[in-house]
């Protein structure tokens, strides 16, 4: 028995053992919970390295594990992020019902994440494709409200990709005998042209409703939103990753071995350009925290689908990396809103305001992923932001790198609103009662926050794996040695020296912090937010003079002919339309005998008539 | 519009059910040329090896006997529907239905005629591997003669449990001789007993032990059935 | 010896000629008996179908005459398979059935147990036969317990439904009378090996003809669309298990009797697209009908006849790759839509319309059977790693084999419907409030026994399909072996 | 087909049946009254019944009974008519008795439920 | 550990220079503006004397923590940018950080401190302050496209994405991109128009109307810090374009004329417009001098 055996086992045993164990103790559940999650991910980085295999024979068909340099990374995130996000959960979960539930799902989906990960072959890729859509479905139908919508709507595009993955696995299957990914790789450059187009086409599908990708993202907001925060983390910060990694695979492997794939690698990367513009500007507009970092996540997923489809090193670099940091700080970030909502009850920004002297770790753990989020140096999101663009100029993607842009500049109007609305402002006397999260919330986000700073100086860390996995999915590496240090440069030969500059910002940041506070802070003393000089009035105490709805108005009224239209109702209008037709279908069913005694008649004469065509 | 639509419908179905009929042929040999049809080897082995006068009557009881214990099975199983579909609550028969009660020349003659029915339906099923009729023939003029004294008299009543007991039996019997050639012959309802003389009464194996069952549980389920339809008066709320 | 085919067929009758005498011994045993014989059936159809896999088909003789002269029955791997699914079934439905409604009299107990009974023994039949006119009384076996069990139901519609039934029964026998006797006049046989052995000196016109009738008149009882008026109304009115018994084992043998004559009696080259053509008419009507439904059964119902719209799907495609995709597909959804059937009667037990909104949040107070509903529902979109996946994945593997492009793309894109109806009932379980005042019904013991079985089949199946795989790969070799089929049944010497 | 009466027999014979058949089908498609229905349903099993003993019989053929002296006179069991069609019918005849049975039992119980027997008006389950 | 020293000190000097430099232009600013509304207006030094009384002074009160390192963050970027930016080129006095960063990093680091202050704005609590601060980051949005269409047009034309590689593009060609690139230099300037954020582009701080936007609750050091960020960060944005368009310079005298010329263009145009709404002045940024943008790639693709 294979160590990838034993972890599987161990995931599925500590989900259901952790599902049952609430029946009897909840802090024997949490305990279960926890050591189903960390015990895995322990086992994993420490025995099994690349080129472990690990078979098992179901149906007729051998289902093949094994872990190369490229899934290591995202395992990677899976696991770490997976990780805090469950340490994170224990506080989260504290008092809630059907706990179980939860915990069995969240260990579900990581194991069908590394499942995925570790799969070699199609079948249990698929296999574990599926068990992590419906066991996320079922995490993001947990609060149970509105459900209707949102649950449904993320499973059925979730099940429009994964048949239209498995088509394709069985067509492959059909043309090469074998469901192996590496002799549909081998065999792809010899199959007919239409299959090379629709092959991929089949698969992108797939991936791109799970990495949000524009015309398939519409469930992307509301089920991110809609799951609970401990497991939005990894929803959107891992789960996401996973048609990352899938497309990863497929441009890199099957498109790029085709003429046409050109043509493949302009039409995502733009889709990913226009996700990420659309997301940037929708998330904008949102008043709850949840759905605005939802709506980011969309956006951030559009970068990261933009780097990989151009397909230069430095782009596909530039992906990986800001998948990983997105992972990172959108991951922190929903753990924050949940830290907020669970203190405060609720993530409207049109409520809460002010926290930040009563949840000033959460503050840190925000500001920072914030600012790599804003790709503002010198956190990590600065150094992915930095080679899209380079990538993307470098590659003459002229007007994509202005798409990106926009969005990304737009990018900081959201970020602004999620740390005035929750943080600053007014501080109203109905949050006088806040406290700052349990110690087991804030240190998973604190951990992640200190790991953002620290790539966005060394990014060579992350850049090594990702080099390695690219080379093992067959790139070429060009500029292998430079990632060992500090350093990211572009084919053009320019570069950034990170840190350097990261000293030079610490010393100038540091001289004038003291410079401001020598002498000073001591002696002022702090004054409420009511203490302030509106035009020349001390607002009283009861006064609500906090800034927050129609936050970003003068913005939303420039862009407001790009908003106009919303994909999301042209769905619903296919839906509806759709449901009607199946209404008049519905109605054969007369419900009258005699009738149905006449269609049998129908059906023998319609048959008879036509006996020479069919037979 | 219906009407027209299903008069073309059918008269298309008629056009192609007809016309494949008519391609068949009446009257004349339609089997196709160098086949040896069953039907030869019925007719050959009825004489030659159950030594029974009525071709009809071993095809029925003994070459497709299978189909004749599925028959009386349909039969068992329409009795038993007809009595849980229009079964009801508290286990009471509904009023009899009468439209008008009848004249004493009716019940006198009905009262004759009785046992001159059962005693022609006790033949026609003993006889049935000898003459034209058999098990289901005598079982429905067994049946006819319990309607006529049904019909005759208002308040005749016929033992619901011993009908049940003689459908059982009957059955049991049916499908026991079946088993006993299983266990005798190794193929289920063969023939076990000796086939005596053709055109004799006690010929044929278990051909007429068979049809003897089967005219006893036709007739009692027959009567059954027009027992419990004839009960069903009142009670319009069900 | 390990048993003869006979005894499937024999022993139930026996038994229910017997049960009325012993009911006026002990009442309960008309409960009991039932059971017992299935449990023995159940027993010998496994002990035969180890046989019949390690030593090919038994081939039964009834009354000492060998085929063509006399009825024969076929226990091979593929029918043996069949009944061994149906026996099982039956078994469950009984155990199921058992103490269903607390207070039913005597004599409506008699009834039911005896004609779930005949309804099982009369598809058992049909599977087993190997002659044409035996098949049509087994079918009408089947539909006359079919007739009765629909009815079964006092002061509802089920009066109205199973009439419905008995009309286009009734039609079906007509044609399939007709069918039979075009066969008869043409080669003086009706034995079904015999038949195959010599149809093609058919007259081509006569011989199509012959078949659109036996499909027809089959088709009503396997619920292709447009022939299955009658079937959402008897699912939606006959007691659950009932619904179940059709889903699991009526609808079961009518397919088989349909694929019988298509693969084996019949030569006709353009019967194997006609199958793929009826198949997903009847798998898109009906799963596109399901999605409006208001009532929990009749949702189920229409389900129930896209699946096996399905299923002829994949045996039109001819290959035995398509046939194996059927089989577990037939495997999977007889235990699958039993469980829902199960679990779904008891879900919206004490309602009496049924609705799907009367659901709303059973999860608090039935939540075994919710769980298992949910798991029902799961399997049966063919979600992993739950046993639906596996049969979808043989089906799809099979279409792409058969390059059968646009039948995949349709098969999934109504998954999807499929799945969306499902989901929402689960989502209704689980995640909303309850509305109505219907006091929800905790499950009997033996009830909750019965869909616990089932829903460990389904994850068993699920996570290890190796325990079926090799029976069904033996059963669709089987089926496609016709020569071998005719040689086993006209060798036989007398 | 030769031209003589019995030529047109053939048509006869068949052509009733069938139109038998078609009758009770009409009745079934059409009639509103659940008791015409049933006896739709009736007609067609007699027309049917009647089709397939057509079958089964020869020109100048006799009953498929070998009374005593039939062998010595005949020497031939071609002479008889196809008993197979009969022992069939015989079944069939049996199961239609059934389904009727059963039907109207059913007929009863819907007119005890809906107080009517218009199928037009018995439409509680549909769609 | 010399070199450390030598940066340090270099890094200071340029400092005071940017300072002084964009102090005066401060002051110089007030002077014209009044002159041109024919008032006599303040000295040109006032600047000068505001900036020392506010650093004279001690401040009671603070609103909390982001409050107070807000002008930090501030400061940050505008030494960060004035580091990177080449002052003088062919000169060893201020070589900073010119060859450690490029242009794209720059942009991202400008962005750094509006962050900052917009924090610290948002945490005193001011409406007016948060009202400031979103109007400041639309703003942003708007300017930022033609600005990036500019320098993308630039980097893809030269093969380069450093300043130093666009200056040396320059150096070796002898013409200045103004003339090489001039679709890219328009649409530049008028990007300007919107980072000195002068009239008609002056709704962010709206001295009337919101109390100065952002820096509503903020005075004495915090005050002085801001000031003098915002003058650095005046000197180091018009170097960067005049070593971007104007070929650099070789000393200090012809740094600030080329400087201050490019200064005069925002600051004339301020004088003869009146105040665009915020979404106003977005949809201004994307329409004409957007169009030059892509003008500019045009150019620089086709060339």
């Amino acid at each position: 028995m294979e160590m990838i055996h034993i972890i599987f086992l161990i995931f599925l045993g500590g989900a259901v053992l952790t599902y049952f164990s609430g029946k009897i103790s909840k802090v024997l559940q949490d305990i279960f919970f926890l050591a189903s999650v960390l015990v895995p991910a322990y086992l994993f980085f420490a025995y099994v390295g690349a080129g472990r295999e690990a078979t098992l024979s179901l149906g007729g068909i051998t289902l093949i594990w094994g872990v190369n340099h490229f899934s290591w990374l995202f395992s990677l995130i899976v696991l770490g992020l997976g990780s805090m996000a469950a340490i994170y959960a224990i506080g989260y979960m504290k008092g809630k019902k059907r706990k179980g539930y939860f915990y069995f799902n969240f260990i579900l989906s990581i194991m069908a994440m590394m499942g995925i990960l570790l799969s070699i072959d199609l079948i249990s890729f698929f296999i574990f494709w599926e068990i992590m859509t419906w066991s996320s479905y079922l995490v993001t139908i947990y609060n149970g409200h509105d459900i209707q919508r949102i649950g449904i709507k993320y499973f059925v595009f979730s099940a429009i990709g994964a048949y239209a993955m498995l088509m394709a696995i069985v067509i492959v299957h059909h043309l090469t005998g074998s469901f192996l990914m590496s002799s549909m790789i081998n065999f792809y450059p010899n199959m007919s042209l239409s299959m090379q187009i629709w092959i991929p086409v089949m698969f992108l599908l797939a991936f791109g409703v799970k990495a949000a990708m524009m015309p398939l993202h519409v469930w992307a907001p509301d089920a991110y939103s809609n799951a609970p925060m401990a497991y939005t983390s990894i929803f959107s910060g891992a789960l996401s990753k996973m048609g990352i990694y899938g497309m990863v695979i497929v441009l890199v492997t099957m498109i790029n071995q085709i003429p046409q794939g050109f043509w493949f690698r302009e039409v995502i990367a733009w889709l990913g350009g226009i996700t990420a513009a659309i997301g940037t500007l929708w998330a904008i507009k949102q008043d709850d925290a949840k759905k605005l970092l939802a709506y980011s996540s969309v956006a951030q997923l559009g970068y990261i689908i933009t780097g990989i489809a151009i397909g230069t090193e430095l782009g596909m670099l530039a992906g990986l990396f800001l998948a990983v940091m997105h992972a990172l700080f959108k991951g922190t970030l929903f753990m924050v809103t949940g830290a907020i909502e669970k203190q405060t009850g609720t993530t409207n920004f049109n409520e809460v305001t002010g926290l930040i002297r009563k949840m000033p770790w959460t503050f840190i753990a925000a500001l920072l992923s914030i600012i790599a989020l804003a790709g503002i140096p010198p956190l990590g999101g600065f150094v992915g932001k930095w080679m899209l663009y380079e990538s993307l100029i470098t590659s003459n993607h002229y007007l994509l790198v202005i798409v990106i842009f926009f969005s990304s500049t737009a990018a900081f109007l959201y970020c602004y609103k999620f740390l005035f609305g929750f943080f600053l402002g007014q501080e109203e006397k109905e949050w006088a009662h806040v406290k700052e999260a349990p110690a087991v919330m804030v240190v998973p986000m604190l951990i992640m926050a200190v790991m953002m700073f620290v790539l966005g100086t060394f990014p060579g860390i992350i850049l090594k794996p990702i080099n390695s996995g690219l080379m093992d999915l067959g790139f070429v590496d060009s500029f292998k040695h430079l990632w060992e240090s500090s350093v990211i440069l572009n084919v053009w030969g320019n570069h950034v020296v990170l840190q350097p500059i990261l000293y030079w910002i610490i010393g100038i940041f540091v001289f004038f912090m003291i410079f401001l506070t020598w002498k000073g802070f001591k002696t002022t003393r702090y004054v409420s937010t009511k203490d302030i000089s509106s035009s020349g009035e001390v607002p009283a105490d009861d006064e609500n003079l906090t800034f927050s709805v129609g936050f970003m108005q003068p913005f939303m009224r420039a862009v407001a002919p790009a908003m106009r239209r919303q994909i999301d109702k042209y769905y619903n209008g296919i839906a509806d339309g759709l449901e009607s037709l199946f209404e008049f279908i519905r109605r054969i069913y007369t419900g009258n005998g005699q009738t149905y005694t006449i269609y049998v008649i129908v059906f023998v004469v319609i048959v008879l008539l036509f006996k020479n065509i069919l037979f | 519009m219906k009407k027209v639509l299903v008069i073309l419908l059918l008269a298309t179905l008629g056009y192609y059910v007809a016309g494949t009929y008519f391609d068949i042929g009446f009257g004349q040999p339609h089997f196709i040329k160098g086949l040896l049809p069953v039907k030869d080897i019925y007719l050959a082995q009825t004489v030659k090896s159950l030594k029974v006068s009525n071709a009809v009557t071993s095809i029925v009881v003994n070459f497709r006997g299978f189909d004749t214990l599925g028959e009386v099975t349909v039969l068992f199983l329409a009795v038993t529907a007809l009595g849980s579909i229009l079964y009801k609550k508290m286990n009471v028969l509904g009023e009899r239905s009468v439209l008008f009660s009848s004249s004493s020349i009716v019940t006198s003659g009905s009262k004759l005629l009785f046992p001159a029915i059962i005693l022609l339906g006790f033949y026609v099923f003993i006889h049935g591997h000898l003459s034209p009729g058999g098990g289901f023939q005598g079982g429905v003029i067994i049946a006819s003669g319990f309607l006529l004294m049904l019909l005759a008299y208002e308040n005749y009543s016929v033992s619901h449990t011993a009908l049940s007991v003689v459908e059982s039996l009957a059955g049991i019997t049916f499908a026991g001789v079946g088993l006993l050639g299983f266990m005798h012959g190794g193929t289920f309802l063969q023939n076990f007993l000796p086939t005596g003389v053709l055109n004799h009464l006690f010929s044929g194996g278990i051909i007429p032990i068979i049809y003897i069952a089967v005219g006893f549980k036709v007739g009692a389920e027959l009567t059954g059935v027009i027992y419990t339809v004839l009960h069903e008066k009142g009670e319009s709320n069900g | 010896m390990v048993g003869t085919p006979v005894l499937f067929i024999a022993i139930p009758l026996l038994a229910a000629f017997l049960i009325p005498l012993l009911g006026m011994i002990w009442k309960e045993l008309v409960r009991i008996v039932p059971g017992l014989v299935l449990t023995y059936l159940l027993i010998l159809a496994v002990n035969l179908l180890v046989h019949v896999l390690a030593h090919g088909p038994v081939v039964e003789v009834i009354a000492g005459w060998v085929p063509p002269i006399g009825i024969n029955l076929v226990f091979s791997v593929f029918s043996g398979f069949l009944v061994t699914l149906m026996i099982f079934l039956g078994l469950l439905v009984w155990a199921y059935s058992y103490r269903f409604k607390r207070n039913v009299d005597y004599e409506p107990a008699l009834k039911y147990f005896l004609m779930l009974m005949m309804l099982i023994t009369g598809s058992v039949g049909i599977v087993l036969t190997g002659d044409i006119f035996n098949m049509f009384v087994f079918i009408e076996i089947t539909s006359i317990s079919g007739y009765g069990l629909t009815a079964f139901y006092k002061g509802r519609d089920s009066a109205e439904a199973s009439f419905k039934y008995v009309l286009l029964g009734s039609v079906a026998s007509t044609f399939l009378l007709l069918a039979i006797m075009i066969i008869y006049s043409q080669l003086g046989t009706l034995n079904m090996a015999d038949i195959a052995n010599k149809i093609h000196l058919m007259n081509p016109t006569l011989k199509i003809v012959s078949y659109i009738f036996f499909v027809t008149a089959l088709g009503i009882e396997a619920e292709i669309f447009p022939l299955n008026g009658w079937a959402p109304d008897a699912y939606a009115e006959a007691p659950g298990p009932v619904g179940a018994a059709f889903a699991g084992i009526v609808v079961k043998a009518s397919v088989y009797a349909i694929i019988r004559y298509t693969f084996t009696i019949f030569d006709l080259s353009g019967a194997f697209n006609f199958l793929i053509i009826i198949g997903m008419i009847t798998l898109i009507v009906a799963e596109t009908a399901a999605i409006r439904q208001e009532k929990l059964k009749r949702m189920l119902a229409y389900s129930s006849i896209g699946q096996m719209g399905l299923v002829l799907v994949a045996f039109g495609f001819g290959t035995e790759e398509g046939v194996f995709a059927a089989l577990f597909l037939m495997l999977n959804h007889a235990i699958i839509k039993s469980l829902l059937f199960f679990s779904g009667s008891y879900l919206v037990y004490n309602s009496k319309c049924k609705y799907i909104k009367e659901v709303n949040g059973m999860s608090k107070f039935l939540p075994v059977t919710s769980l298992l509903f949910a798991l029902g529902a799961f399997a049966i979109v063919g979600l992993p790693p739950f046993a639906g996946f596996w049969s979808k994945l043989s089906v799809m593997t099979a279409a792409a084999d058969s390059n059968m492009i646009l039948i995949m793309v349709l098969v999934l894109m109504v998954s999807v419907v499929e799945l969306v109806y499902y989901l929402r009932v689960v989502n209704r379980i689980y995640f909303f409030k309850k509305e109505t005042a219907i006091e929800p019904k905790k499950p009997t013991f033996n009830a909750l026994v019965v869909m616990i079985v089932l829903g460990v089949i389904i994850l068993a199946i699920g996570f290890y399909p190796d325990v079926v795989t090799g029976v069904l790969h033996k059963a669709s070799a089987s089926l496609m072996d016709k020569s071998q089929y005719i040689h086993h049944v006209l060798s036989l010497r007398q | 087909m030769d031209n003589t009466l019995f030529g047109y027999l053939n048509y006869a014979v068949y052509g009733t049946a069938v139109l038998v058949i078609l009758i009770g089908l009409y009745g079934t498609m059409v009639k509103k009254s659940l008791l015409k229905v049933v006896i739709g349903l009736s007609v067609s099993d007699s027309g049917l019944n009647l089709l397939i003993v057509a079958i089964g019989y020869y020109k100048g053929g006799t009953a498929p009974i070998f009374s005593p002296g039939f062998l010595e006179n005949f020497k031939s069991v071609s002479k008889m008519v196809d008993p197979v069609p009969q022992a069939l019918v015989l079944t069939a005849i049996v199961i239609g008795f059934g389904v009727t049975a059963v039907a109207l039992a059913l007929v009863i119980r819907l007119y005890r439920h809906h107080g009517t027997l218009n199928i037009d008006e018995i439409k509680n389950l549909k769609w | 550990m010399e070199k450390v020293l030598l940066d340090i000190l270099g890094a200071i000097v340029t400092f005071l220079v940017a300072f002084v430099v964009g102090m005066t232009y401060g002051g110089l600013n007030r002077k014209i503006t009044a002159r041109v509304q024919n008032r006599k207006g303040p000295p040109w030094y006032q600047n000068f004397i505001d900036a020392y009384k506010l650093s004279s002074k001690k401040s009671a009160i603070h609103h909390g923590v982001m409050h107070h390192l807000g002008p930090a963050f501030l400061m940050v970027t505008s030494v960060m940018t004035l580091l990177i930016v080449p002052v003088l080129s062919h000169n060893n006095w201020f070589p900073n950080l010119n060859f450690q960063g490029d242009l794209i990093f720059l942009l991202y680091i400008m962005t750094f401190g509006p962050l900052g202050m917009a924090l610290g704005a948002g945490q005193t609590g001011n409406p007016n302050s948060a009202i400031g601060v979103t109007r400041g980051l639309s703003m942003m949005v708007g300017f930022e496209i033609p600005w990036v269409l500019a320098l993308v047009a630039l980097m893809i034309q030269y093969h380069t994405t450093s300043i130093t590689g666009l200056m040396a593009v320059q150096a070796h060609s002898g013409t200045w991109l103004m003339f090489s690139s001039p679709f890219a230099f328009i649409a530049a300037v008028m990007a300007l128009f919107g980072m000195f954020r002068y009239s008609p582009f002056d709704i962010v701080g709206a001295p009337t109307e919101l109390a100065s936007g952002p820096i509503a609750e903020t005075g004495g050091k915090y005050l002085f810090v801001m000031m003098s960020s915002g003058s650095v960060f005046t000197f180091a944005k018009l170097t960067l374009y005049v070593d971007l368009f104007l070929g650099g310079a070789d000393n200090l005298f012809i740094l600030i004329i080329k400087t201050f010329a490019l200064y005069l263009i925002p600051l004339l145009y301020s004088l003869v417009s009146p105040r665009y709404r915020t979404e106003q002045a977005i949809r201004w940024f994307w329409g004409w001098p957007s169009f030059f943008g892509l003008l500019a790639i045009l150019q620089a693709i086709i060339f």
